[in-house]
């Protein structure tokens, strides 16, 4: 950590987290808040938290920006005064406001200094993890090495809740027949950009380039399954904005990204039954050594990771591309961006 | 210690030119214009910056220090192809949603 | 002072995390609602890997060439905590997941009601309510 | 193949692979018929491999299940008791009963080339649910909160019209619910270092005195209250329920309270123990109070609603301020009658939800007082919807009747016994307010379900829709035989309610 | 040389304040796109400082072009939105909207 970028930083996001909230428009929120996120990330790195940092780039500046920017485009911009019967609310929002800062304020007195190597949490489970997880898995990621193997249960089920996210998406908008979208857009006025589509076509095979090698290389550096996978979304959503849905629909069609998105969570848990089949516990890893040759158990590990974030890049990449096409259409997949 | 003086001027010429392009951004009258500054001013700094964190990197020259230069260098042709377009795609839509051009009535009435 | 330094960064996760709280629960327009919840959940975020920060350390990503071999010793003390960073890469897809949900319902929500506005949204549900029990006791002559 | 010791984790493990593998039959084969039958095959697996585990727990006591094999306090830990044994079953046999009722309503309600989207979204939220019950680390159950949770809104919004507001609303609220439970759980994490439970509770004696350990007590269960709509936080579940289709509200109004209850007992029990939520904090008489406000807030608005789906929600939310109210009296009996109540509440409100279902499967009218039916084909003067019920569909409404004397709290049934529970347990603590509150709260689910049995018995029903007055128009047999199994089981429950205590409840109490 | 670094992040960093003020008052949207442009690709240069700092570079590299790919797809999608709905102010609703019974 780097206590002066920290402060400065910090500083920097108050002023746009109140920002967000009191611009008029719509677009200007969603542009603020994707600077508020730009900054969290700068936030992480500075922290020490890179993976955390790739995945909020990847995420909140990236992905939730373009949602954002897609539901508004899909609804309206305005935000208008309140009524007056309304106005409750407001105290509602800062009586709950309030107490929930007293109680924090008051809870923070008691929290061990920033940044104290000998607070608890520095000292109870985590020297563990920093001094064994490099024997115990031959990762020296030590986020992916925790994130893909002890805690690997949690991680199953964070790629179950962003494919119950996507799902839950297309359950609410997807519609089978067009006609049944109730809002029309007035698509007339959008020319093709030339210049933005050669350089989008230019760069989109370098980004996936990069992102199946960010989803590769996690074991060695920041980046994994996750981040590799909204990056490959990404690519999509970009060769979405700049041409059309309908060219991204040819080549990665609803169908296809509903059953790329079961089959990553089915990689995923599918690993884990292996091991179950094969007498160990859900998810051990370790087990797998009878079936790869020549390997031991720490090296089955650590291929099963790398098994295992296949699988999150799989659903996520299908999920952000779905739940992008979902929201920028209104669920018909007729004319995006 | 050569290698010094050309990363803190390629960095402080970077420097430079962005707080060109911040002056630029407050100062100017309307969006053309800012977008102008932003556009050159912004990208041209990344790029210096870019290169003298690069040239910085290759202190201790070895394989795997080149290879990260490499890796800063590409994302300096990112910026250089990406930035323009995106400067491209802004102006676009300012020019799409109607923004008159600042003109100076004073200097044309005289 | 010393307690300013010691815990600066505790207090402005709690500021973002009012800031957020508010939105969710004053702002009239559904999208800023789920502007304020995004903000609420990086504040947890940011509690998490502030936990996590420990003076003198660095990234939580074993150097090359240490551990293996004979210099096989790797201190504690030199890599940040990573436990928090995994937890919070969880809470991130959470937050992604739930962003992308409330959205998709934001904009059914305007598809029906061609509005983001609770306070309208609840007058025409309350319209709707009341031309349904209209309906009945006026013998539903209204009906089409 | 799968040994003994692995059987815990088939609970979690089939469900989940049963999920993927009905949205992928769905996708593949394009017919929804088969997504039924597969969803009823995988929970019934999930059934049996809870049943399986509750006899295990039985005869050798509590199990530990190490996640990816790794050891408690590093790797996510299963911890299997008696208590949440029972509540598994609960869940599932619940989950099933509810699937199997639901098949046509599901046909009915949703579009069909999503049923097998929505069974597919449906068993994830049994997935979450059982693990929330059966994991024993902090931070996992805060994530199967949330695939419970989003998977809560997507099923809710895919009800009528009003659902969506209703799902927005629950979705704002769940996610301040769970992030405030999140925020707890940091708390935790930074006073000591560990978010397994089981290492929590041993970490935290030491540490009683500190604001942050009772910041992220207060946290955690003002989360956990938000989510099992506990009185003044109970906003979003009215709407949610009774706008949500009928599978829908068949799942989630008998489990998601009730385990929410389960995991504020989890905490109170094991993360916290109860030396401290008990005795260093003493806030019970407080909280008890609180309860009281609940029941008594949630019977006042269950009275003042005029559809039968709106009342049964209101009536959920009384019962939540039972099981809080219980579980702060602070002594076994109190205790037992909350575990047991979780059981019985489950089974009393999804019979109730089940025969509403029927109703409105039947005549799509629920209104107690006039019809709202906007097709105008119901005669004004006839008043209910639910008119003359006993004589068109007698069996129905024969279930309906066992499931309204058990939350009534009428001797044989189920009800009965776990509120006697409660009022000894309320005299013992000598909480009278308590206690009155309960009275209070039977006396006007009588009147309430009394003047239902008024409309239904005695006005005589008057619609044309095709049915003749007085002929029975009997739910088909899919639908009507898991409301009589559910009807019957409240009656054995309560028979056998002794020897589930004795045998069961008695180890999940913590207190001496 | 790290403290040189320090420096030039701390004046980044203070550059940025004033081009933040130009994302949050505007005065158009486009001004706001315009300044969160900026501070996206600066922010991927601070990232690469920051790197330099830590002494491990490598590990940054990765994070910052990811950024820089990010910053531009948001840039492109923003500027798309005015291709469908050419107000400049939230004046009214950007949607035209079709009834499908009128």
């Amino acid at each position: 950590m780097i206590w002066s970028f920290d402060l400065l930083i910090l500083l920097f996001m108050v002023i746009c987290a109140f920002f967000v909230i009191q611009v008029k428009d719509l677009l200007g929120a969603a542009i603020v808040f994707g600077v508020y996120s730009f900054l969290m990330c700068l936030l992480w790195t500075e922290m020490g938290a890179v993976d955390v940092a790739f995945t909020e780039a990847a995420v909140g500046a990236g992905v939730s920006t373009v949602l954002f920017i897609a539901a508004v485009h899909r609804s309206s911009r305005q935000v208008k005064p309140r009524k007056r019967w309304r106005r409750p609310n407001k105290a509602v929002g800062l009586i709950a406001a309030g107490l929930l800062g007293g109680v924090l304020f008051y809870a923070s007195v008691d929290f061990p200094d920033w940044a104290d190597p000998s607070s608890p949490a520095s000292t109870h489970l985590s020297p563990y993890f920093i001094t064994e997880a490099l024997a115990d898995t031959s990762v020296p990621n030590l986020v992916t090495a925790v994130l893909a193997d002890y805690r690997s249960f949690d991680t199953l089920f964070e790629t179950a809740v962003i494919f119950v996210a996507g799902m839950a998406v297309f359950m609410i908008l997807g519609q089978k027949t067009k006609e049944s979208a109730q809002v029309g857009i007035d698509l007339t006025g959008g020319y093709e950009d030339t210049i933005i589509r050669v350089v989008s076509r230019a760069l989109v095979p370098f980004m996936q380039i990069f992102a199946l090698y960010v989803v590769g290389h996690g074991h060695h550096s920041p980046g994994g399954g996750f981040q590799g996978g909204v990056l490959l979304g990404a690519t999509f959503v970009l060769l979405a904005i700049s041409f059309d849905l309908k060219m991204v629909l040819g080549r990665m069609s609803e169908k296809k990204n509903l059953l790329l998105a079961n089959t990553g969570v089915l990689l995923y848990s599918g690993i884990g039954v292996l091991s179950l089949l094969l007498g160990a516990n859900f998810l051990d890893y370790s087990i797998l050594h009878t079936l790869l040759p020549s390997t031991g158990p720490v090296v089955a590990r650590s291929h099963a990771i790398l098994g295992v974030e296949i699988g999150v890049a799989i659903t996520v990449m299908a999920i952000i591309i779905l739940i992008y096409t979902n929201l920028s259409s209104g669920g018909t997949n007729e004319k995006g961006l | 210690m050569l290698l010094n003086i050309v990363v803190i001027t390629l960095t402080g010429l970077g420097l430079f030119f962005f707080l060109a392009t911040t002056v630029g951004i407050l100062r100017f009258p309307d969006f053309y214009t800012r977008m102008h500054a932003a556009g050159k001013g912004d990208t041209i700094s990344s790029l210096l910056i870019l290169l003298g964190l690069a040239l910085y990197n290759l202190h201790h020259l070895s394989l795997s220090t080149a290879l990260v230069s490499i890796k800063i260098m590409m994302i300096l042709v990112f910026f250089f192809m990406a930035s323009p377009t995106a400067t491209h795609a802004i102006i676009d839509a300012g020019y799409e949603s109607q923004i008159e051009p600042w003109h100076n009535d004073e200097e044309e009435q005289a | 002072m010393e307690l300013l330094i010691s815990s600066y960064n505790y207090w402005i996760y709690i500021i973002l995390m009012m800031i957020g709280l508010y939105a969710m629960l004053a702002k009239n327009n559904l999208i800023k609602k789920i502007i304020g919840m995004s903000i609420f959940q990086t504040a947890i975020i940011v509690f998490y890997v502030s936990i996590s920060a420990k003076k003198d350390a660095t990234i939580p990503i074993i150097e090359h060439g240490k551990g293996h071999g004979h210099s096989a010793v790797i201190s504690a003390m030199d890599y940040a905590n990573p436990l928090p960073h995994v937890l919070m890469l969880t809470a991130i897809v959470v937050s992604v997941g739930t962003l992308g949900v409330a959205l998709a319902l934001a904009q059914k929500i305007y598809d029906r009601y061609k509005t983001l506005e609770e306070d309208e949204i609840l007058e025409q549900l309350q319209e709707q309510a009341v031309s349904d029990s209209v309906m009945t006791s006026s013998g539903c002559d209204n009906d089409k | 193949m799968i040994s003994e010791e692995q059987i815990p984790v088939l609970i979690i493990v089939v469900p989940l692979l049963g999920a993927l593998l009905v949205n992928l039959a769905g996708l593949l084969t394009g017919r929804a018929g088969i997504s039924l039958i597969l969803t009823v095959a995988v929970l019934s697996l999930a059934l049996a491999a809870s049943v399986q585990t509750l006899l295990l727990v039985m005869e050798k006591g509590a199990i530990s299940y190490r996640l990816g094999g790794w050891p408690p306090p590093f790797g996510i830990e299963y911890v299997i008791d008696h208590l949440n044994s029972l509540v598994l079953v609960v869940v599932n046999a619940v989950s099933l009963i509810a699937v199997v009722f639901s098949g046509r309503s599901v046909k009915a309600e949703i579009p069909s080339h999503k049923i097998s989207l929505f069974y597919c979204i449906l068993i994830l939220l049994i997935t979450g649910l059982s693990g929330m019950t059966i994991t024993g680390d902090a931070f996992n159950l805060y994530v199967l909160l949330e695939i419970s949770a989003l998977t809560g809104y997507a099923l809710i919004a895919v009800g009528e019209d009003r659902a969506l507001m209703a799902s927005f609303n629950y979705l704002i609220l769940g996610t301040i619910g769970a992030s405030l439970y999140l925020l707890g759980t940091g708390h935790l994490y930074i006073m000591t270092g560990s978010l397994n439970m089981g290492d929590l509770s041993s970490l935290l004696p030491s540490l009683y005195g500190s604001g942050a350990i009772l910041t992220s007590f207060i946290l955690i269960t003002v989360g956990i209250l938000i989510k099992m709509a506990f009185f003044p936080l109970h906003t979003w579940l009215p709407n949610s329920y009774s706008y949500a289709p009928t599978a829908t509200s068949c799942i989630a109004a008998p489990l998601v309270t009730k385990v929410s209850v389960y995991v504020m007992l989890r905490s109170m029990f094991t993360i916290f123990t109860p030396a401290y939520v008990y005795s260093y904090l003493n806030i019970s008489s407080l909280i008890v109070w609180l309860a009281v406000i609940a029941i008594v807030g949630g019977s006042l608005l269950a009275l003042a609603q005029r559809d039968l789906k709106r009342m049964l929600t209101y009536l959920i939310v009384a019962e939540v301020g039972y099981m809080v109210g219980g579980a702060w009296l602070a002594n076994r009996l109190g205790l037992t009658g909350t575990i047991l109540h979780i059981v019985n509440d489950a089974l009393m409100t999804l019979c109730l939800f089940m025969a509403a279902g029927t109703i409105a499967y039947r005549t799509g009218n629920l209104s107690l007082i006039a019809s709202r039916d906007r097709h105008g084909s119901w005669d004004k003067s006839s008043g209910s919807g639910l008119a003359g019920l006993f004589k068109i569909m007698p069996f129905t409404m024969a279930a309906f009747t066992i499931a309204a004397l058990s939350m009534i709290g009428v001797p044989p049934t189920a009800g009965f016994f776990s509120k006697w529970y409660l009022v000894l347990g309320a005299i013992e603590a000598e909480q009278w307010g308590y206690m009155a509150a309960l009275i209070f709260s039977s006396l006007v689910n009588a009147v309430l379900f009394f003047r239902i049995f008024e409309i239904a018995y005695f006005e005589k029903s008057s619609g044309d829709m095709g049915i003749k007055r007085g002929e029975s128009l009997e739910a088909p047999l899919s639908m009507l035989a898991p409301l009589g199994i559910v009807a019957v089981s409240l009656i054995i429950l309560g028979i056998y309610s002794g020897d589930i205590v004795t045998h069961i409840i008695q180890f999940a109490v913590p207190l001496s | 040389m790290v403290d040189f670094f320090m420096t030039v992040g701390i004046v980044l960093f203070l550059l940025l304040f004033l081009i933040l003020h130009r994302t949050v008052m505007g005065p158009t949207i486009i001004d706001r796109i315009m300044g969160a442009n900026v501070i996206g690709t600066k922010t991927a240069i601070l990232l690469v400082i920051i790197g330099l700092i830590y002494g491990r570079v490598e590990m940054f590299v990765d994070i910052a072009l990811a950024y820089a790919m990010l910053n531009f797809i948001v840039t492109i999608a923003v500027s798309r939105y005015f291709m469908h709905h050419k107000n400049l102010r939230p004046s009214g609703y950007g949607l035209i909207h079709k009834e499908k019974n009128e």
